[in-house]
């Protein structure tokens, strides 16, 4: 059965792999994007993720059911929210299924539609700024104070 | 009616990240609420025209009708990954 | 730069991920492949791999260093040999790059090649009987006694 | 010459997977080792036609003519992974 999640914490990549490695998929397929020290020029202190986090667990599972239907796998997927430094993940895709076909397509399915369509934001903190990175482009944060209004 | 509205990404530096209520007249659409954000913030003008929306947690297009209690999300292209 | 091994023992996922998990790298892909349950319609007691060990380990580094030169990437794998019990790993193979479509065509490629060029043979322990695996084909192990002529 | 020949897959239930020596006649090639080993165990025949080979654990084409000291191996269709 297709599992998502948003976490806080460390994403345990074992307990995530084992969600999918039943004894009737001889395939596993793991996908770990984590965060690395240079984007695009910039080198990175570290990032910041923020989540529209009862939107994103929703659009996630449904990216993970679709492609379990899709492929006939067994799917599971983690988003970390909140600070990262470098090397640590960001998010893991696992995807198992009886032969390697399917679950490398349903891995790499579900990362490319996770950033098209899941409600998440990244925030690059460099040492001479920091950047939201939205799509292709990269905002620098702006100095103007937070206000709340209503 | 009563909407709740929450930004997201860089909307958040003018907007915070908490989401706040606005006061919208009935038959008002998504559209609505973002040309109120528009006015509220002139830094956050054409911004929204790169964005996607959402109702209740759900995709929406901007002339989708709001109703007293709704969440209406300002979602700017995201980078999840 | 590429590594690659025929193992005896438990192959250790994460410290092989750890290889390609350097700081340069946003995605890392990894493929596990494990015993199953069910074969062709036979059900699988246990398998046990043999190799041709150096010549395997040669080859294997050599279809390493072919995807890291192709892709621009980091890769290992390791292969283990002997016996194996369901949903144990037989092969690991990991790659690492700036962006995840190196890395998942990196992984393909290796399993997919190793496959062809590898000089593994596995057999299969049934309750029925044992078989050989070669290509798409099962021979039954034979009953004769082994003859070690000269 | 003496050659080592290695066996492998389901050949190692006819010709043991330690590997053996033949004595060959000199500019004799994989193909003659080959052909000796079929004439040894008749239930190998036409089974090596599905092989691939190696000389000193690197593949080589049956006409590769070999050497006093060198090792052969045939390899059935592989199944790693």
């Amino acid at each position: 059965m297709a599992y998502a999640a948003i976490v806080n914490e460390v994403i345990d990549v074992p307990a995530l792999t084992e969600r999918v490695s039943g004894v009737d998929n001889g395939a596993v397929c793991v996908f770990i994007g984590q965060v690395r020290r240079n984007s695009r020029g910039r080198e990175v202190a570290y990032l910041e993720y923020q989540a529209y986090a009862p939107m994103a667990a929703k659009q996630l599972l449904r990216i993970a059911e679709e492609a379990e239907a899709k492929w006939g796998c067994e799917v599971g997927v983690e988003h970390r929210v909140g600070r990262m430094e470098l090397c640590e993940a960001s998010v893991v895709v696992v995807a198992g299924s009886r032969h390697r076909a399917q679950a490398f397509e349903a891995c790499r399915y579900c990362i490319d539609t996770l950033k098209e369509r899941v409600p998440i934001w990244k925030k690059e903190v460099c040492p001479d700024g920091s950047f939201w990175i939205e799509g292709e482009e990269a905002i620098e944060v702006s100095d103007v104070p937070r206000e709340t209004g209503s | 009616m009563r909407v709740t509205v929450l930004c997201w990404g860089h909307l958040t530096d003018y907007f915070g990240s908490d989401g706040f209520e606005v006061e919208l007249p009935e038959g008002a659409t998504i559209q609505i609420a973002v040309t109120l954000l528009e006015q509220r913030e002139p830094k956050a003008a054409g911004l929204t025209r790169r964005c996607r929306y959402a109702l209740d947690e759900e995709y929406a297009p901007l002339e989708t009708p709001l109703y007293d209690g709704c969440t209406v999300a300002i979602l700017p292209p995201m980078s999840g990954g």
